[in-house]
């Protein structure tokens, strides 16, 4: 059953000039345990769309025009929140941030939940273990002594040491993209190693022993294998391999 | 619809916490590391030292026979080449299988299994070739001549 | 933890395939040194066994899959270099699309340096 | 059902429901329910910066800072409040920085400020150095850093749990409470999206920090889960809503889809042209041009469309010029809304203007509340551990119009307060008996909507309110126009009755969801037609055609919006109004009886908007004036 809905008004093309429609046509995983039983099966959908909708706005045409229990989580709508990330043509990209026409709308879109979390229904999986990764590593500023009156001061350069690690979103792009969590799903992952990175290299911050410490694990830093998937993925644009290489040169400092 | 349809693993009770298998921290896999990148490095002149002098120099793999090999390892240079070869290239293969049957083997029984078996062949094949390398004769009594490297005559 | 619902493969780009082609050839070398090992060991007992058994891969078969072992050794070694250079080199992540071209290029000029010698042998008769 | 005991209870973990949550998990045992993970909420979305007086680059102090937020909320601004945040706008910013914040800093290694529409330096002799920021993603270094506080201090948080009812001891609805009389919070009950489960949440005191109700809107830089929930949930059991009627129009959307270019952009020196390529400002506000309050500049905007000086084909929208600007002060100070123009409309800022157009953005109006927070039912009287902060909330800081950079500053002054505020009041309280069976009419309510085998569909209402209320209720308004939209949004709620959703699960069924959203956007929405259609003066951002001047004699006060019984024209707390003006006006035109729509029953609590059953009938509440009298505002 390929449903196929024509809504009549272009959702977001409003003002911005004419915008030429074209159909396209959505491949989604589904996962519906409570309707449909435990087995995961595609469903086609197709729909028109504009020029400038997002993949994020041919899900809510499926959504609100075709089919109420196509599931998925979303907030922001421009890529801010770290809400919808998903695995769009088999690559991890939020929705919001994929423009349709980019994706060759000829063919259909194959959309996917992340990969390597526990899928609830749908595209929504289970995010709690990747919060728990990121909890371990002491995400928050540590530091001794008195409290200063005033701000504490950092040079611009100091600032810009960590600047990239602070965009993080926690969307988990970067972590469901990585061939080794996959495996077991044991290893820390790059959203914790960068959102350690952002700590370790602020020079006001005086916990990075214990991070490294943390990281050391044998399901820290070492079991990532540079397959640069993560910096592919991270919607934010954040050099993750690289990050995780610093944090792994850090170490090494320190060890030897 | 439904153009295929395929098994999805059960979902374990979404309100359950979630908790890390118990690992370890230290700094043994940040030496495994650091080792198989200077191991790696020394490798690449090792090997290529190697398959230039067995494949390319002289004619070839066709040339490789007993009085070859004998001829090389009779020259402690040639020996101390392939013993830090053989050593380096174990610790480094078996250590990279190890990451892979980490990576892989999930259940618990399965990866001891698998270890196992790769730490026995790590040591029989380590100490054989020692061995060889070591009590290697490259003029065995008794065999023919024509099969022996040429200074077994003299 | 239960694993994820099979679904299509991820499509990653250079670095996760190079990754991948390193950790198969890795597995490659590591069987084939094992083999390696033990054939050697041969010389040990005797030399008429070990020429036997030498003699055995002095087959065209044996002579292409030797080519391929050799390929998998350049390739995995050459990559082995750049993944170290974006581990210890800044700008190493960076270049390291540009890298793995250039570990393929190497890769290509020295299997062409040594496919034609190595075949002539295997081939070329006595 | 679960049932839960906390001593606090906050709803929303955006800045202001973490804030208090950091200040209250300290002293007592707190819980936070969320419906989105926290670090997903819109505060994250912010950009442009969060101003305090710090004088960090030039000469500044929080007195100024008080004037122009009075003035730029065209004076209704309550200034008590005002003040007290200004005034703790210095600890807040610090407090950020300690937290770890990582803002832009200076050559001195101090932080970093920049300029900011309608921060003026002496009582608006010219812009200046106000807003402290971290490039132009200040809300989200700050929703991080917040969690991040809470993950070190171990705050208790309930993630993707819907808040949908908020329980007192007394039916406020039927306005039959004597002013005076005590009412408490005894408990919020909840609804978890993973599982359909529903919690039941005992608490000494509740915070409401639930966020805006963008989502009334169809152009909108709100995210899609903004539909005001908080603020529905509070009127419906009483509590009356403060100034809804007035929402900032963001002048710098992307043109057509609403997401927002910060005010930084024009703080950095970009400048907004017509059609024409004039710099149309300069006729506007000659001496802050570009950088005068929002609302004026929207206005400007639209009017410059409207007589036909609009860009592009259909001459529908304005461009944000950057061009002149330096490459790399672009990618230093506003690397991510250059980045949204070149994702979304493919524009590459550095040699092409951006199209831009008003896109609605903040509610300055909400749960009215006292300086420490606490909720009012009426003038006077608060609600016994009820309290709010944030953008649902209505100190009132930001009066008819709210200045950039002041509501990330409300969440972080008001947010601490509110925590302090709720975890000293829950120490010292006794336990509230809850309600007997206070689950019975959200399980109704969910039931009946997940069950219903045929209706309406969510989207079409959705639709169409968002629709009415961009065509009729946006930055110019008329009172027919909001007739109009009064009409449209009483046939809506009628339709509303009848939705049904498709997914019939109960696991993560987001279906379900979006039609009590819906039910949330409907009675807001009434909320903000009914108080502009009784507002019969333009001032902030609220502007009437038919009533385009300020009019300080009949209309200075803010507006008190009701919800009560059918026929009941002034609820026993409006007699306490400060008289002057038609009180209650609003209430005749505002009767769905106006609309002949049939009254349809009603299930059972509070419910979603009962058309026929409940009213919107207002009062009003005086201005607190301490040093500024009113006078006209001019840039
Ligand atoms: C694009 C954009 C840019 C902005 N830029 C600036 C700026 O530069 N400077 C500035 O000062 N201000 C800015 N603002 C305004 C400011 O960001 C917001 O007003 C402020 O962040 C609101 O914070 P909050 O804590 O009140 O709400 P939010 O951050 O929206 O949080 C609401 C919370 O409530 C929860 N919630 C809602 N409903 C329920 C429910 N029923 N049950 C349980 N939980 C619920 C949500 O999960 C969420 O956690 C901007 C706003 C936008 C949209
Ligand atoms: C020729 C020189 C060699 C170089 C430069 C080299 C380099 C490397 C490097 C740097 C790694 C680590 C990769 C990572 O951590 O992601 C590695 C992994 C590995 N190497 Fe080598 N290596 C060489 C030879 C060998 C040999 C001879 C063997 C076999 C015995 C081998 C087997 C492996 C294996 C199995 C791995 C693990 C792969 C993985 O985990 O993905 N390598 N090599
Ligand atoms: S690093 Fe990038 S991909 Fe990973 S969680 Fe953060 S924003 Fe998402
Ligand atoms: S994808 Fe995984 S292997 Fe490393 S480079 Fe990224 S973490
Ligand atoms: S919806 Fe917020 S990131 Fe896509």
């Amino acid at each position: 059953m390929a449903t196929t809905a024509t809504t009549d008004a272009p959702e977001t093309s409003g003002a911005f000039g004419a915008v030429p429609s074209f159909d396209v046509t959505l491949r989604i995983r589904r996962f519906t345990p409570e309707l449909t039983g435990a087995e995961a099966y595609w469903e086609e959908f197709t729909v028109t769309a504009y020029g400038t909708d997002r993949l994020l706005d041919a899900l809510h045409k499926v959504k609100w025009d075709l089919d109420g229990s196509v599931t998925f989580r979303r907030s922001c709508a421009h890529g801010v929140c770290g809400s919808d990330a998903m695995r769009i043509n088999g690559k991890n990209r939020l929705a919001c941030k994929s423009l349709l026409k980019d994706l060759n709308p000829d063919k259909p879109i194959t959309i996917e939940p992340i990969k390597g979390l526990p899928v609830i229904k749908d595209l929504v999986v289970d995010m709690d273990p990747f919060f728990a990764s990121f909890r371990e590593i002491m995400p928050f500023l540590i530091t001794t002594g008195n409290e200063p009156t005033k701000e504490r001061l950092q040079s611009s350069a100091q600032r810009e040491r960590f600047d990239d690690t602070t965009k993080c979103i926690l969307c988990a792009a970067c972590t469901t993209s990585c061939p080794v969590f996959w495996t077991d799903g044991q290893y820390f992952g790059p959203a914790a190693i960068v959102n350690a990175h952002r700590f370790i290299f602020d020079s006001r911050d005086e916990g990075a022993a214990q991070r490294l410490e943390i990281l050391n694990d044998k399901e820290g830093v070492w079991r990532c294998r540079t397959t640069f998937n993560c910096t592919e993925a991270c919607p934010r644009g954040i050099e993750v391999t690289k990050a995780i290489a610093e944090v792994k040169r850090a170490m090494i400092t320190r060890a030897f | 619809m439904s153009a295929q349809t395929q098994g999805a693993a059960a979902i374990a009770d979404p309100g359950a916490p979630y908790r890390r298998r118990r690992t370890t921290r230290g700094n043994f896999e940040l030496y495994t590391w650091v080792f198989m990148r200077a191991s790696g490095a020394i490798l690449v002149l090792l090997i290529f030292g190697h398959l230039f002098v067995n494949l390319v120099a002289g004619e070839g793999i066709k040339a490789i026979d007993f009085g070859f090999v004998a001829g090389k390892w009779a020259n402690p240079f040639w020996q101390g080449w392939d013993l830090v070869m053989l050593w380096l290239a174990m610790i480094h293969g078996t250590n990279g299988v190890r990451t892979i049957v980490n990576d892989y083997a999930e259940r618990d029984g399965l990866r001891l299994v698998l270890k196992l078996a790769l730490y026995a062949a790590f040591i029989v094949v380590v100490t054989l070739g020692t061995l060889v390398i070591f009590t290697f004769d490259p003029c065995p009594a008794g065999a023919p001549a024509d099969l022996l490297p040429s200074f077994c005559s003299t | 933890m239960p694993s994820a619902p099979a679904g299509t493969l991820y499509r990653g780009r250079e670095g996760m395939w190079s990754w991948v082609a390193h950790r198969v050839t890795g597995v490659m070398i590591f069987f084939f040194l094992l083999v390696h090992v033990l054939d050697t060991s041969l010389v040990r007992l005797s030399p008429e066994t070990y020429n036997a058994i030498i003699g055995t891969y002095k087959n065209p078969v044996m002579g292409l899959a030797e080519a391929g072992l050799v390929a998998a050794i350049v390739f995995h070694a050459y990559n082995g270099i750049r993944l170290i250079l974006v581990d210890f080199w800044a700008k190493g992540p960076k270049y390291h699309r540009v890298m793995l071209w250039i570990v393929v290029g190497l890769f290509v000029v020295t299997m062409a340096g040594f496919l034609p010698r190595h075949l002539m042998h295997v081939f070329g008769g006595e | 059902m679960q049932t839960h005991q906390y001593d606090v209870v906050i709803i929303g973990a955006g800045g202001a429901g973490m804030r208090a949550a950091l200040e209250s998990s300290k002293r007592t045992r707190t819980a936070v329910i969320s419906k989105l993970y926290p670090t997903r909420s819109h505060t994250g979305a912010a950009q442009g910066g969060m101003c305090a007086a710090l004088a960090n680059v030039e000469e500044d102090n929080w007195e100024w800072h008080t004037f122009d937020t009075v003035k730029g909320g065209d004076y209704l601004v309550d200034q008590d409040a005002a003040e007290v945040m200004a005034k703790e706008a210095i600890d807040a910013v610090l407090d950020l920085e300690k937290m770890g914040l990582p803002f832009n800093r200076t050559p001195e290694g101090k932080i970093d400020q920049r300029r900011f529409g309608g921060h003026t330096r002496n009582h608006g002799e010219a812009a200046v150095r106000r807003s402290c920021y971290a490039a132009d993603r200040t809300g989200h270094m700050i929703l991080q850093t917040l969690y991040q506080q809470c993950v070190k201090h171990d705050v208790e948080f309930f993630n993707e749990f819907y808040v949908l009812d908020v329980l007192l001891s007394d039916d406020l609805t039927g306005g039959e409470v004597p002013d005076g009389a005590e009412v408490k919070v005894s408990g919020v009950v909840a609804y978890e999206l993973a599982t359909g489960e529903i919690h039941l949440f005992r608490a000494k005191s509740v915070i409401i920090a639930t966020g805006g109700a963008g989502k009334i809107f169809k152009t909108s830089s709100n995210a899609h889960t903004l539909t005001g929930d908080g603020m529905a949930l509070a009127f419906r059991r009483g509590i009356p809503l403060e100034d809804l009627e007035f929402f900032q129009f963001h002048p710098t959307g992307l043109a057509g889809l609403g997401i927002l270019l910060s005010e930084a952009a024009r703080g950095e020196g970009a400048i907004l042209r017509n059609g024409d390529g004039e710099r149309f400002m300069e006729r506007y506000a000659p001496s802050i041009k570009d950088l005068a309050p929002r609302d004026i500049v929207a206005r400007a905007m639209a009017n410059e469309v409207r007589d036909g000086r609009g860009a592009g084909p259909e001459k529908d929208y304005i461009l944000l010029d950057l061009t002149h600007l330096e490459k790399a002060h672009i990618d230093a100070k506003l690397p991510d809304i250059t980045d949204f123009a070149r994702t979304y409309l493919g524009i590459e800022p550095y040699t092409e203007p951006i199209p831009v157009y008003p896109t609605a953005h903040y509610a300055m109006g909400g749960i009215p509340t006292t300086i420490t927070s606490q909720v009012l039912r009426n003038n006077t009287d608060t609600v016994g551990g009820l309290y709010a902060a944030g953008e649902c909330a209505c100190v009132s800081v930001h009066g008819s119009n709210r200045l950039g950079t002041n509501s990330l500053l409300d969440i972080n002054v008001f947010g601490k307060r509110a925590g302090v505020a709720a975890a000293e009041y829950a120490i010292g309280a006794d336990w509230v008996d809850l309600p007997d069976d206070p689950e019975v009419g959200v399980v109704a309510e969910l039931e009946e909507m997940r069950t219903r085998p045929t209706g309406e569909r969510v989207a079409d209402v959705r639709r169409e309110l968002q629709q009415t209320m961009d065509t009729n209720a946006q930055v110019f308004r008329t009172d027919a126009s909001l007739r109009q939209a009064l009409a449209d949004v009483h046939a809506l709620q009628v339709r509303y009755a009848t939705v049904s959703v498709q997914d019939k699960s109960k696991a993560f069924n987001t279906d379900l969801l979006e039609a009590l959203e819906l039910g949330f956007l409907l009675d807001v929405a009434e909320v903000v037609v009914v108080g502009a259609l009784n507002r019969q003066e333009s001032r902030g951002g609220h502007f009437r055609e038919d009533f385009p001047l300020r009019d300080d004699a009949g209309y200075m006060k803010h507006t008190m919006a009701y919800r009560r019984p059918l026929g009941q024209v002034a609820p026993a707390a409006v007699s306490t109004a400060t008289s002057a003006g038609p009180t209650a006006a609003g209430a005749t035109a505002a009767g769905p009886t106006a609309t002949g729509s049939d009254p349809v029953e009603s299930v059972g609590g509070p419910g979603a908007s009962a058309p026929g059953t409940f009213d919107v009938v207002l009062g009003y509440k005086p201005v607190v004036v301490t040093r500024y009298e009113p006078m006209e505002r001019k840039y």
